[in-house]
């Protein structure tokens, strides 16, 4: 019988493609809104392999729990944060492709 | 919070739901991450954060998987759906403008990453603790969380005061009042 | 408000226009009803188009109290006057006249502020050029005024910001009330 | 729209609001520019029901186009009527009897009632409360039946004639009219517990959609418009016909110029006319409804006439030019919510949406005048 | 401040009396009228359609085909022929037709008629998907009319 | 967690759960059309069936049989997902709720967070039915929707928090046991050692309202200003399962208040009085029927609020006073032990 639910290995599996995504997605993609998304992608990654440490390995199983929960605040206010700059930068540019915004290249 | 799996539950069911919910999830961060419009991308994205709410529940984290759903989807992906709509109203027009080079190197680069990060996992040898401390209830979690966290917790909330005063400057200083 | 001073302006601005007329019209006839100068049994139209100028006429009869006549290009200096008199445009509208070959431009002017006083301005303009400047500028009411005499009549308001149809569907060629439109 | 610079423009959109939109009470297109939920411009499209009454006119005989009156506001299609009849009757020399003024007046001004008490449901309904619609639609029910045992219809009235009335009523109109100004007086307060005091109303209504005394002057504002800018303007007192200087009444006034101040002109008008409505059936007279030598073929003299009437919604008047036949050389209809319309433009600038359209409503549109 | 917390307290009191009042409308009978089952009495004098006046001795119309009607209408609607007959003292009227499509129902008809001979009836059921059934021969008319 | 609950136990509820939600939503739809028609004076539906009892069957046919219009230029999966998102969290939902200690699907250990993390979807469904349909009405629709809960979704919470203090526990059921012997024990009155009650009870009811999109509150659907708001594109069962949704968030959102606030399943007597002080599954409705024609009755009395308004409510009022509720009501909890 195959559990594929209580291994650890399909956890980090999983989790490790949710971060390969993330990587893809976040240089494949030319606007900043798709960076947005494959950066939510590689946030959620990690959290993946937090959680499955935490089930599996983690002597006390409260900290993976924590530090997702952590991540997920982080994660809210990076997006609130992206969110307004992308709004702010709209305004400036009409546009929100990273092509376009050589201006801001210091 | 019984952490056994009961024996009259079938697993090939459990599993299979398991199984259902991998596939969801590697659909949707496809979806989210190759899908050409960006509304797509932010179905794939919701699907994605679906399937790893269901992946939290069956780690025996309710509290996180619930939470998943309540950050992620309600809040995250509506922030983005919001961003989309106010900067990209056009965006059937917008085609995908992947600099060339771009496409074939994120393919490297994700599957790089994604082979050394899985082939480590499988590689390692994990050892099990011997013992768990605590079963990791949400009642035990909001205790840690109160007591040996409390300084990154005191932290989090001021990064999340700071991102929400931010956000709200950032997006307001472009716009004036409405002239006619 | 003093209703003598707009008459008498209104009187200086008609006399200006007295010039361009054949012949000096009686300035502030006063018209008693005015029924009996222009009641002529039979004829179809007042053989005479009227003169320029100011006459007081019979408000239970006219529902007016002062008709003044002047030039096309006057009707604006005599919005103004209004204007600080405080009184309002109530309506404006056209007349065609075929047989004078002459479109008129009525403005109906009233005053909403105390005791009833109504003015009505008119002006005569060639039915073959019918243009006249618009008053949009002073009581930004006539905009849509304007544009429903040019629907009806096809008068262009010179200076107008928006002179389309109003009404009327914005394809449509022709001006309903000129006598000569055979409907369509 | 030119001089705004580009990036101001890329974030706004257009709306068509209409011609088929619940807000617009049927056929009005308001093409609105917008910035999110702000209005930035906002175009009256018209015309969508345009009938060319004016023409009309021109070409039947000056009783034939006595029911054309009823059709352009067919709310308060009497107060068309009375100004149309009086106007003609101006114009011809024609005596009314006592009587027929008298009925006049009574049957003007329920219809004055019935016509804001549908516009009073009919906003509120705009704002999303529907209840009140059917409550004042009770009461203005009991105003049709009254109003059509006397003239035969229930909206698009006929019922004056050059000289006075169609037929004259029963003392079971009258009593019936009084009491119905009895079953009013109970109700008003009802409505204003229930609408004029609700919080969420006052929110949505003080303060919005100013309307200065001044821009009502340059727009030809007329009617409660004008009044709820803190204008003591109406025709009744200001002009008077008919038998209106013999009644006693008072104008109600707000000086704010807001949409609740139009509101409130609205409502305190109705008990006005409840008040005119009483006193005009107590004085009013026997005799005959009808003059006793109304020329079949009315020629008036040539020359032009002006009349005006309070209507529900401000100042009708009609410039009739007659060339002394039996129909008119051209008649001018000036309708008010015509120029009430035209200052929407200007004064809903930089609103949100909600609060221009609770603007529109307190103006009290009905578009087949507008349109004529 | 005070005026904070007197401005909720007043608005939630207005809203509390706005529920009661709908509250008690809602214990109240309703007041409509089903129409196809009930129907109120139509009012003497409503305007419907107009139709020739039976006279009850004669048993027949009063019309003397003046075409008054005809001409006071505004829109048409009326069509009236009259033929001299032998033996009768006037025209009679043979043919009263009313195109009903484009009456405004204004009274202009009746108002012009000088022996009184048509009247308002009191039609209010009328439905049709046909235009010509609102082409009424009021002669006809007449004549099934007990 | 008990895995180990029958499949076919679950199978059973899911069905009897998603019954309950579409006859409710069914029928409240016919006692909003009754009770506006007699709110209003009127008669309402009552051709079909008794009362007309069986006009919800016959809306539900039309609805079925109608075309499912799916217009040029929207975005074809999101259109079709949306209404499905709406009901799906929906009917989820009802799992959680427990109607009376016996008739509950699953005893949750944080059955309020559920309800909360599934409620959150509804919004993304209103979201993306409104965006997908582009139509403009649909967009400013969708857009107000969210902006309106998202405001409405913080002092909700706080008033959740101040609740699960007093009870100590997030379990539906152990928030109901809490508040067991009668009226005077129940979350919504002083009495039952928090003086603030009443005041968090109306906060939960009107962001109770505002969440699930009623008047005066339903911005989202405002006819007189956006026509049909996000489902004005919508026809056939598309908008028939957003009209379920809509009442079947009523129907938890009464459901929860009763459950926080009026003691669920406890008769409001105390236990001493035979029958009447029984606690039961009919105590649990009747709580939670009076409570949707309360909403009902609103939405029926009130014009709608202004987009201003309504956010002023949230961030002006609303939110200092939850707030300033969830202090008093953590100092009380710390003094009293």
């Amino acid at each position: 019988m195959l559990t594929l639910s209580t291994q650890l290995n399909t956890y980090l599996f999983i989790g490790a493609m949710l971060f390969g995504f993330g990587v893809f997605g976040l240089v494949r993609r030319p606007s900043l809104i798709g960076m947005l998304i494959a950066a939510e992608l590689v946030l959620c990654g990690a959290s993946v392999n937090f959680m499955a440490f935490n089930r599996f390995l983690a002597p006390d199983p409260t900290v993976g729990q924590i530090i997702t929960l952590f991540i997920m605040a982080i994660a809210a206010a990076e997006a609130a944060i992206v969110m307004s700059i992308i709004i702010a930068i709209y305004r400036n540019y009409k546009s929100i492709e990273t092509e376009d915004l050589a201006d801001l290249q210091g | 919070m019984n952490l056994s799996i009961s024996p009259d539950i079938v697993p090939i069911f459990r599993e299979g739901i398991f199984f259902g919910l991998l596939i969801v999830t590697v659909f949707g961060a496809l979806l989210a991450t190759l899908a050409k419009r960006m509304t797509r991308a932010i179905l794939g994205l919701v699907v994605c954060f679906i399937g790893i709410a269901g992946l939290y529940f069956f780690l025996n984290s309710h509290f996180v998987a619930l939470m998943q759903l309540l950050i992620y989807v309600g809040a995250v992906a509506i922030t983005i759906c919001f961003a989309i709509m106010l900067a990209q109203p056009d965006e059937m027009k917008m085609a995908a403008k992947t600099p060339a080079l771009a496409g074939p190197f994120a393919i490297l680069l994700g599957g790089a990453v994604t082979w050394v990060l899985a082939s480590t996992a499988m590689k390692a040898t994990w050892m099990a603790p011997a013992l768990k401390v605590n079963e990791g209830t949400v009642k035990q979690v909001g205790a840690s969380l109160l007591t040996t966290y409390s300084m990154v917790f005191e932290l989090v909330s001021i990064v999340l005061l700071l991102a929400i005063l931010g956000a709200l400057v950032i997006a307001r200083s472009g716009r004036d009042k409405i002239e006619c | 408000m003093n209703k003598e001073n707009v008459i008498q302006e209104l009187q200086a601005l008609a006399a200006e226009g007295m010039a361009d007329q054949p012949e000096v019209a009686s300035v502030a006839a006063v018209a008693g009803p005015a029924g009996e100068e222009e009641a002529k049994p039979q004829t179809a139209i007042p053989p005479e188009p009227r003169r320029n100028g100011v006459l007081e006429v019979d408000y239970a009869v006219r529902g007016v109290h002062v008709d003044v006549q002047i030039q096309g290009d006057q009707v604006v200096r005599a919005a103004q006057i209004l204007d600080e008199a405080g009184m309002t445009l109530e309506a404006i509208t056209g007349v065609d006249w075929i047989n004078d070959q002459e479109l008129e431009v009525v403005y109906d002017y009233s005053y909403t502020g105390g005791s009833c006083f109504r003015v009505v301005v008119r002006a005569r303009i060639s039915r073959h050029e019918p243009t006249i400047p618009t008053v949009s500028g002073v009581f930004p009411g006539a905009n849509w005024h304007e544009r429903e005499t040019f629907d009806f009549f096809g008068i262009h308001f010179e200076g107008h910001p928006q002179l389309e149809y109003l009404l009327l569907p914005e394809d449509c060629d022709f001006h309903p009330l000129l006598k000569d439109f055979k409907g369509c | 729209m030119s001089s705004q610079p580009l990036s101001q423009n890329q974030e706004r959109f257009e709306l068509n609001l209409g011609p088929q939109h619940p807000a617009t009470h049927g056929v009005l297109r308001v093409k609105l520019l917008m910035d999110g939920e702000y209005i930035v411009d906002a175009e009256p499209v018209l015309g969508y029901i345009h009938r060319m009454h004016e023409l009309m006119g021109e070409n039947r005989s000056w009783a034939q186009y006595l029911p054309n009156m009823g059709r352009l506001d067919y709310l308060s299609a009497l107060s068309y009527n009375l100004g149309y009849v009086e106007l003609v009757e101006k114009m011809a020399g024609i005596e009314v009897p006592e009587r027929a003024e008298y009925i006049r007046v009574i049957t003007t001004e329920m219809n004055r009632i019935s016509s804001h008490l549908l516009w009073f449901g009919a906003f509120v309904l705009d704002l999303g409360g529907f209840t009140p619609l059917l409550y004042a639609f009770d009461d203005r029910e009991q105003i049709l039946d009254l109003l059509e045992a006397v003239t035969g219809s229930r909206l698009t009235y006929c019922y004056y004639l050059f000289g006075g009335c169609y037929n004259d009523v029963e003392d079971d109109f009258l009593s019936g009219c009084l009491a119905f100004v009895k079953r009013l007086r109970t109700r008003l307060p009802m409505y204003h517990n229930l609408v004029t005091k609700n919080v969420i109303l006052r929110q949505r209504l003080e303060g919005v959609g100013p309307v200065s005394a001044e821009m009502c002057r340059k727009y030809g504002a007329t009617g409660p418009v004008l009044r709820g800018s803190g204008i003591n303007y109406d025709l009744r007192k200001n002009e008077p016909y008919s038998i209106y200087p013999e009644l006693d009444f008072d104008v109600p006034v707000y000086p704010e110029g807001d949409s609740m101040a139009r509101f409130m002109v609205r409502m305190d008008e109705m008990e006005q006319c409840l008040r005119i409505i009483e006193q005009a059936i107590a004085k009013i007279p026997e005799g005959p409804v009808m003059a006793e030598k109304v020329p079949k073929m009315i020629k008036p003299a040539a020359g032009d006439y002006y009349h005006a009437v309070e209507a529900a919604r401000g100042t009708f008047a009609i410039r009739a030019v007659s060339d002394g036949a039996n129909q008119a050389y051209r008649m001018k209809l000036r309708s008010p919510t015509f120029s009430n319309l035209s200052l929407f433009q200007e004064a809903s600038r930089g609103m949100l949406l909600a609060d221009g359209l609770a603007f529109m409503g307190s103006l009290d549109l009905v578009i087949p005048e507008i349109d004529r | 401040m005070a005026g904070y917390f007197t401005n909720i307290l007043g608005g939630a009191k207005s809203l509390v009396v706005g529920l009661s009042i709908t509250q008690r409308q809602f214990f109240k009978k309703p007041i409509t009228l089903q129409y196809p089952w009930e129907s109120l009495e139509m009012t003497p004098r409503y305007r419907g359609h107009i139709q020739l006046i039976k006279n009850a001795e004669s048993g027949t119309h009063q019309c003397i085909s003046c075409g008054m009607c005809e001409k006071s209408c505004p829109s048409d609607c009326i069509t009236i022929k009259g033929e001299k007959q032998e033996g009768v003292k006037g025209k009679v009227l043979v043919k009263y037709e009313l195109d009903f499509t484009k009456c405004s129902l204004c009274g202009q008809c009746i108002a012009n008629c000088k022996p009184g001979a048509i009247e308002f009836s009191r039609e209010y059921n009328l439905a049709s998907t046909r235009k010509e059934d609102f082409h009424y021969d009021l002669l006809k008319r007449l004549k099934e009319q007990k | 967690m008990d895995l180990g609950i029958n499949v076919f136990e679950m199978v059973i509820y899911l069905v009897g759960f998603i019954a309950f939600a579409a006859a409710n939503a069914a029928y409240l739809v016919w006692v909003e059309r009754k009770g506006a028609a007699h709110i209003q004076r009127r008669t309402g539906p009552k051709e079909v069936g008794p009362y007309g009892l069986l006009q919800p069957l016959a809306d539900g046919a039309k609805l079925m049989s109608k075309q499912f219009i799916i217009p040029a230029g929207v975005d074809r999966p999101l259109f079709i997902l949306a209404p499905i998102l709406t009901m799906v969290p929906a009917i989820m939902i009802f799992v959680t709720i427990p109607f009376s200690e016996t008739i509950l699907a699953r005893d949750f250990n944080i059955g309020l967070l559920m309800i909360l993390a599934f409620a959150s979807v509804n919004v993304l469904a209103l979201l993306m039915g409104g965006w997908a349909s582009r139509n403009k009405y649909a967009v400013i629709s969708a857009a107000r929707v969210v902006s309106q809960n998202i405001a409405y979704e913080i002092p909700m919470l706080i008033i959740v928090i101040t609740i699960v203090l007093i009870s100590g526990s997030m379990n539906l059921t152990e928030i109901v046991a809490g508040q067991a012997g009668g009226i005077l024990h129940w979350n919504l009155l002083p009495t039952n050692g928090n003086f603030l009650g009443p005041i968090t009870f109306i906060i939960f009811f009107i962001c109770s309202l505002a969440e699930t999109n009623r008047a005066p509150f339903d911005l989202g659907e405002a006819e007189s200003e956006l026509i049909a708001g996000f489902h004005t594109e919508y026809s056939s069962m598309g908008f028939g399962l957003f009209f379920m949704g809509e009442y079947a968030n009523i129907v938890i959102a009464a459901a929860l208040t009763t459950i926080l606030f009026l003691g669920g399943w406890y008769s409001p007597l105390p236990e001493s009085i035979p029958y009447a002080g029984a606690s039961s599954v009919v105590w649990f409705l009747v709580k939670m029927y009076l409570l949707i024609w309360l909403v009902v009755l609103i939405r029926w009395t009130y014009p709608r609020v202004t987009l201003w308004s309504l956010l002023n409510l949230s961030w002006k009022i609303l939110i200092p006073f939850s707030l300033f509720n969830l202090l008093a009501s953590a100092g009380l909890v710390k003094l009293l032990g």
